[in-house]
């Protein structure tokens, strides 16, 4: 997996791209999210636009960092993640965990601005 | 892929290092293709082959890079069969929880077991402590043709 | 794809039949990918290796679905080595004509030995008429980052 | 392999897609390049600008096809040959018999109008 980071005003999006499948992800990824939380950036928006698959490992990561960010009073939010995704969250029933958005830009404005 | 009607299989030996499940997709998904499988189930097999595969290597094989992982998919007209197996110490499948389960819900493991079970049309696991885990995994093929090209 | 520094391998067999080799351009596409081989040698053995299937299957296994090629890519930090084993009865490797001779340019056949020849830093064969002929090619590899992702 | 046929004026140009490897591709060629031959259509441009690879058998068929169009009186040509696949020609020698064009435009120019 790589990670490109975009703030976009008090939002801070993370475009993940390849697959996300445990193994050094889970550090890396851990440790993105606790720097934003201790940098007081608590808009978090994960873009999934370019990530091919995810294994259940992948979803933990995901989860973890959902956890994290709202234990430090944030919000974390998905875009645009592609059907293969879509479906293990779907049937893993983590679609009702996370709020999820066709696209950056609709799920820029639920955020709310500062 | 087969006009003959019979089995014909394919058999993959990696080793057991997660970076190459990113091959592993490739394979299944090569193969669905090739077996005129429509995308949808294309991305349950193969998500379901990775579920199996991350298992073998991280349970079984305990990411052991000089074991390895062996997949053989086999098809028929009927449908792919797809075996995954490791060389660990095997484990008790029917304890599986619910990973729906409010209680687990926000669990960060424990889903893949249940991932291929969803999935996949029947999914059994033959453990041999000794020797390691085989899962073999099938999935009904419907009336598709093969991709030409 | 191997920090140990020794050999790791990955194994493919599938049945006899030219519908097959798009499988082995891709795993050999994506093993090559993985090792950080760029774009042009990554060409050269994916063609290397379509050439040396293709020839276990017509000529070593006579197309007979029965009989498997199996293809093993070994690699370290130097380099990618691949075998490529058949079934069939064997040749004269040192028969083989140039095909750029102007009497041979204008041929249908007799390029593929000459193309996996030219491709690889070294080529080998095992002939072995009771159990089958194994091509091993091998690559030099130079010093490039594994891909990321 | 798949092939698309459009005409351009005399020429006609056919694009070859998906792999070129023998088995059921050498008759689909060789029947389709003798029709066109029949039909009195003698400028042949293959496009190959969407064939990701090529064996031997597959350059077999080309050097076929030349053979036919050639004994036939017409002329064939080749455009937008991938890397992959240029490389090959090179190496065989095969490229001092193919006339080959970076684009069909290019390629169309040097056939000559009726
Ligand atoms: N191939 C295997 N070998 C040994 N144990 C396994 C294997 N597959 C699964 N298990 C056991 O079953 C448990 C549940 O697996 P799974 O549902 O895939 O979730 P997770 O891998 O996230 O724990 C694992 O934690 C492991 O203890
Ligand atoms: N694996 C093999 N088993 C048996 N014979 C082979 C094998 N590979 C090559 N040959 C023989 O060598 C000849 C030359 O092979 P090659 O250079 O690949 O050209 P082509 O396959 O077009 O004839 C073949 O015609 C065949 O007789």
């Amino acid at each position: 997996m790589n990670i490109k980071r975009r703030d976009i005003r008090d939002v801070t999006v993370l475009e993940l791209s390849g697959k996300l499948m445990g193994g050094d992800d889970a550090a890396t990824f851990q440790n993105l999210v606790k720097q934003l939380l201790a940098d007081g950036r608590k808009k978090i928006l994960l873009n999934l636009g370019n990530l091919s698959w995810i294994n259940s490992t992948g979803l933990g990561i995901l989860i973890s960092g959902y956890t994290s960010v709202k234990n430090g009073g944030g919000v974390l939010k998905l875009a645009s993640v592609a059907e293969r995704i879509e479906s293990v969250l779907m049937i893993t029933k983590l679609s009702t965990v996370f709020e999820t958005y066709p696209t950056e830009d609709e799920a820029l404005v639920t955020f709310g601005s500062e | 892929m087969n006009p003959s009607g019979g089995w014909e299989s394919v058999e993959l030996v990696v080793p057991s290092s997660l970076e190459y499940l990113s091959l592993v997709n490739a394979v299944a998904e090569e193969i669905s293709e090739r077996l005129g499988i429509e995308r949808e189930v294309r991305d349950a097999i193969g998500s379901s082959v990775i579920e199996a595969c991350t298992n073998a290597i991280e349970h079984g094989n305990k990411n052991d890079r000089k074991k390895s992982v062996r997949i053989r998919f086999r098809s028929n007209s009927e449908r792919l069969e797809i075996e995954v197996s490791d060389q660990g110490k095997g484990f008790d499948p029917d304890s599986i929880a619910d990973p729906r389960d409010p209680a687990n819900l926000m669990r960060e493991r424990g889903r893949g077991i249940f991932i291929l079970r969803t999935f996949m049309d029947e999914v059994r696991f033959a453990i041999e402590p000794s020797r390691g885990t085989t899962v073999t995994m099938s999935k009904k093929l419907g009336p598709a043709l093969p991709k030409e090209g």
